[in-house]
């Protein structure tokens, strides 16, 4: 390969580095627009750490535990060493003709952060920040790269006779995700006033264009994500990735426009976000391996599922404020399975190693994070006070209030007032105090 | 003097603080509040649940004034403030017993 | 007619209005208030400083009603509202010389 | 006992506040309103038209107290919250009939 | 044609599509930011389906209507078939040295949403959800392909003697959604509360910040939509086109600030920030054509022009709440004529070209645009009633506020009053019911 | 050198342009977040200027005083011509392998500006409009590139006999308008109710996810300052830059959060924010000469020295809202001494040129700017009205507010209630007065 053709490769690379960056800041405004404003600096102070933590412990072992090398590699853990040293050669086209060892960390290290980042979300207004902070290090120290080395690092998913394929990660990285939040959701609970005497109570979002900026930042983001995940500049295959990527999610804003119509009666923008972020998350997997149709039918469908999940999961008082679950757990679930349904590798086969990597990364991801919530419930705990709850986590856990000009305390708004009687009835505080899962 | 409070529709608000400007009456005091009636607010959808947060923005308008003028801003209020459907709102008449202008000290009437 | 000022925290609100919903209270009007007591907000820090807002927020509510419901509301609004802490609030009760009912023209007794 | 409200200047309220908690008034309830008087408001340009929102924003102080304390507070409000100048505001006294303490229960002058 | 320039160039055409694509972040944001609090969920609903639609119909059909390839191509209409299949060596360098089939698609398909987000600001606040949805399909789907075609798929603009010249889309993109914007609002009529007695009435935005946000997208968006019309990665061309557009932005900020500073004696900085989009408008159609002394008395000019033509529009009557006709139709057109007055085309033939296709595009969107509205009013209605949008549009067609914590309703705001009550006076309701148009 | 080669390049230096140019964005929104809102509109019109500004003066003189060339650099002063004439060759590898002449200009061009827009935060609630767009002006336009052309334009600091090193700017960007900032809050003393009795009281910024935007974008736009200061793609050398410099952000969050945790018991998030704009102020000079763990030790310094920072400020009674000095001034200063300390250059030699340089830009720039403030000061005059303080530059300066809807008047918020009662009594308005320099 010319040097040429490496230069450009790694420009493309950390182009994609810069997108996955900004998703960051998409999931900031997306999981802040959809929380109430007491709760604002709370969500934005965890998206905040949670790259600085991603990236340092990235750092420190989780690059070498995902990527250990052939050599290194089993089939279910591996490790090479502490830290990232520069291999030989790390620099140039020895090392890869996509990318410089650099470029590969830190394409990587921004990946490794987002599966914390989606639980921040759905475990948000309720959530200790010490024990989010930990288990965060945890989940992105120890699950991600463990589950990721399956697969990308070379793991037994990767060795199957028909390997399980996901292209960028809507189980890698999404599901794991996902799982994490419906372990600690199961075990925190919902929130004060979401469920009240068998009904469900909207809480909603204090920010809608907080929420939408959040929403284009991340299709933005997701370029990156899936066009980087070919980890080259490849034209033909990136630029396709791209569009089946972009068509999946302009195919999901329509499917979840439309089934929020049919269904709910009202031209939800929160669905409409949903559905975009649910046809990215469905094409993931197989961004690669799809034609025009299949991505559109994909994202459709992903836009849909949505929709379903959102009231599913609120029928089973499973309460995620900004919809992790519905997006990244079912549509990742979705996507993943999608390889095997439609796209160059459609196949019964391919179906069953789908299943293989879902279940096997679900039951991992899932038992792991439930083992280190658990733990933290029952040592420093994982649930703010009700009151705190009620006043809002920003001036309890940070002293501190997002919008001090607009409401002097952050606790004097009508949606508030309602939760905290809510909150002030007995069969309330019983609710709170059952969370899904019997402990 | 005597206290005029009336709680009209946000709507009706700048109709009746023009009405009352016409009649004279150059001080007023308002703010919102929130109405709880017999007209009810709309429902909302967030996410596919339905719900309704009970009450309706009003404004409410404070007003001493002197007996004399009592009638005259009650008329006026309930000719301009008045759309004939549930929600228009009420007035109430308190009585005064002193009223101090901070800028200049003066009492009463002298104050209005 | 009397007109009954509780100031009450906010987090009571909703118990509250039930409870006078339930003995037949249709109409009130509330709104956001600061209040200065014996009760303190919690100190707040930014980049470093310290500092305390002084107020805390509660809810007002005002209700006209004829004299023969006033224990009643008083008595409801006692059960509910206390928590036994300090801070709950309090009730004033004033007299109301008129009620006007804006829709229809209605007054005293027939408006409220 | 008395209701004292007075419709103060914004940048007075801390002045106000506390040169009544030295005088030894400890509640106090207050609310942002918008005052329509003699002070106009400054006017405001968007995309070149102009244009006046009419109003002056306000703090409004409301306290209970007895009788005795009436005149004290009101000479502390008038000394402290007045600069000369149109717009300083107007202190209202009403009658109230009752207290109550919604904590203890304690009534009149024993709920102050 | 190497390889590697190839891949380099393709690498760059991704990035122009990722800096188109966020224009619609910016148009969501200024749009949103320059309306009401109460109207904000609709504005950025609209905002969130625009990309989508776009894209859709574009891979349906639109693509094959505006670059049906010469065979296809007629001088007024071409049509090569449904769908978006891949050519022979359409991921090669073979189908073009710039990019590659895929990217060719996404980078139109982005390019052609944006006319429909123009008229989207502009109807802002009191256009009927559903006939703007109708609007924006056959606007982007057929109008946008069409004329486009004129010029850039090789139609009759393209083949005059001395052809019409418009780069980056002046005319192309921004005046054809002005025109759009214009035939909207004057079957729409004004805001009610805008013109009262005679006089204007300002209805300020209600987020100024959004709005900036807008605007600083807007700009780094149009990197890639410039830059990105070069359709290579040519050193020269391409940074040179980067300087004028730069160059213009900058002098369009000054001309913006000044002008309104000595016509209204106002720092406004919604005219700041229209200046800016007004030069970078202004320069988009000469953008390789210009040096910096033309790049900055464009600028100038279109700052200058902008502020004029707000107050213009107010004074007729068009009530354009967030300035898209003074920005993108004026100077759009001012652009377009500056091609013929600046920089290396200068020319009395060039400019009657230019004139040509400015009237020959103008007649072509205003009419059908026009039409398109009319028969929507006629049917379904293009309004809202007086109560919906004296409420806000969010709570009656999206049933939701875009901040609840803030102003639980949404309609209990000082201006809201204000024009509550001058919708109930009659004079005013007559008013509304007067568009500029007679019907 | 390949052309292929120099094309990619240039598109990697183009990429860095964009990424810059959102660094304004940045600062508009971190700047207009940590302000209050009855402020907002004038910090985001100072910030949506001087981008304008900047450029415009950068092309009238700017880049040929910094740039002058050989011929015409001399060790403290250089000039070339007025405007920016295409050199020869200007669009080719022969001005340069890395990149175009004009892809030269406008990644400087944006560099420049930023030097002001520190300053813009640090003055930001007091400062009047008029004087700070004409120190603008000067201080992008000569104080600058004047100081610039030492080290970058081959001045006397790259010709000691061991060079100072500033690569990327931590002090001929950050220092610069850090000093900039200092002589200007010296002049203009601090906000009305900052200090009172002795007592700091906070005044809290209107808008955290503002801020946090604001973060986030800078962060991002760091790759292209540290990025694109590699001055070509070379992928080792790039990639590695990009490395330090997101691990230097993200020891910067966590010396920021554990640093504030510990000295204030708060989990401040303003203080997360700071500190990873202080890690990524702190890495910048020697982002191309550190490892790993250098950086990372830069960065939790730099975390550490925000904070100790922000609150040794407020004890001298050096009123900065946004905390640019402690970012940009304080990181600034040690960034550029760590290059002497860590890394590739270490050494006492180096850390000898290091503060030779820190003190030569340091006395020239403060001096500049303290003289422009004194004349602007003694002329103009620099600090609004306390009666403007009090109710807002926004309705005072621009005649408008930033969040109408939300409160009509923009000064009816507790905080500024508190401030106007403190500017009310007479030993504030003394205090006022008295800055901290004695005139
Ligand atoms: N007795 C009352 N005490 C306090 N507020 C009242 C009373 N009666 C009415 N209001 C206020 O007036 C508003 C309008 O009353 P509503 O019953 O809805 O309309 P109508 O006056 O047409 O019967 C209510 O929302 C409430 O705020
Ligand atoms: N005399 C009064 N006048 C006006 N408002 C009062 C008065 N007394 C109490 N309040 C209001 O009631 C609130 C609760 O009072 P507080 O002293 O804190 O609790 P408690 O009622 O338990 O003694 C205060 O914050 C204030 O708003
Ligand atoms: N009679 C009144 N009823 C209700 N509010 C009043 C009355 N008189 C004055 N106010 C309130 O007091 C504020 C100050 O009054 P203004 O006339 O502006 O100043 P001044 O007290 O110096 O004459 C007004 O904006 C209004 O809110």
């Amino acid at each position: 390969m010319s040097q040429e053709l490496f230069v450009t490769n790694n420009v493309w690379m950390m182009v994609s580095i810069f997108l996955v960056f900004v998703m960051h800041l998409g999931f900031a405004t997306l999981e802040s627009g959809l929380a109430r404003s007491k709760n604002t600096v709370n969500v934005l102070f965890k998206n905040s750490m949670i790259p600085a933590i991603g990236l340092i412990t990235y750092a420190l072992w989780g690059f070498s535990m995902m990527y250990p090398g052939e050599s290194f590699a089993g089939g279910f853990f591996g490790f090479s060493n502490f830290g990232i040293p520069l291999p030989e050669g790390g620099e140039t086209s020895a090392y890869n003709e996509g990318y410089t060892f650099w470029t590969d960390f830190l394409f990587q290290g921004m990946f490794a952060a987002t599966a914390a980042t989606i639980v921040s979300g759905a475990v948000a207004e309720r959530i200790k920040l010490s024990a989010f902070i930990i288990f965060s290090i945890l989940f992105v120290g120890l699950c991600y790269p463990i589950v990721g080395m399956w697969k990308w690092g070379g793991g037994f998913l990767n060795t199957l006779s028909i390997p399980f394929y996901d292209f960028a990660g809507s189980t890698l990285v999404h599901s794991v995700g996902g799982w994490g939040a419906l372990a600690g959701i199961m075990l925190l609970g919902s929130r004060i006033g979401k469920y009240v005497d068998g009904k469900i109570k909207p809480i909603p979002g204090h920010s809608i264009p907080l929420a939408t900026i959040g929403v284009f930042i991340l299709w933005l983001g997701w370029f990156g994500f899936n066009g980087g995940s070919v980890l080259s500049a490849d034209p033909g295959a990136v630029s396709r990735v791209l569009v089946m990527t972009s068509l999946a999610a302009a195919a999901g804003a329509i499917g979840g426009c439309l089934f929020s119509l049919i269904m709910f009666k009202a031209s939800d923008i929160t669905m409409v976000l949903n559905g975009i972020l649910a046809g990215l998350v469905g094409i993931t997997a197989g961004a690669d391996q799809m034609g025009v149709t299949d991505s559109i039918i994909i994202g459709l469908v992903a836009g849909a599922l949505v929709v379903l999940a959102v009231a599913f999961f609120d029928r089973i008082r499973i309460d995620d404020p900004v919809g992790a679950l519905s997006v990244h757990l079912v549509c990742g679930i979705w996507g993943t399975l999608a390889v095997g349904i439609f796209g160059a590798l459609a196949g019964i086969d391919q179906l069953i190693s789908q299943l293989i990597g879902i279940g096997a990364i679900g039951v991992f991801s899932f038992v792991f994070a439930f083992a280190v919530w658990y733990v933290l419930k029952l040592t420093i705990g994982i649930r703010v006070s009700a009151r705190e709850e009620i006043e809002g986590l920003d001036i309890h856990e940070h002293k501190m209030h997002a919008y001090p000009d607009f409401n002097g305390t952050g606790f004097e708004m009508s949606l508030d007032e309602k939760e905290m009687m809510i909150a002030s009835n007995s069969r309330n505080h019983k609710e709170k105090e059952k969370p899904v899962v019997a402990e | 003097m005597k206290k005029i409070e009336a709680i009209i529709r946000t709507s009706k608000f700048e109709d009746v603080y023009e009405a009352l400007t016409e009649i004279g009456i150059a001080f007023m005091t308002t703010y919102d509040v929130k109405g709880f009636g017999l007209e009810h607010s709309s429902s909302q959808v967030y996410r596919g649940a339905t719900y309704n947060v009970g009450f309706i923005p009003r404004t409410k308008i404070e007003m001493t004034v002197t007996e004399d003028h009592v009638d005259e801003v009650v008329e006026t209020i309930l000719k301009v403030a008045n759309t004939g459907k549930v929600g228009d709102g009420k007035i109430f008449i308190m009585d005064v017993e002193a009223v101090i202008r901070i800028r200049t000290g003066d009492v009463d009437e002298l104050a209005l």
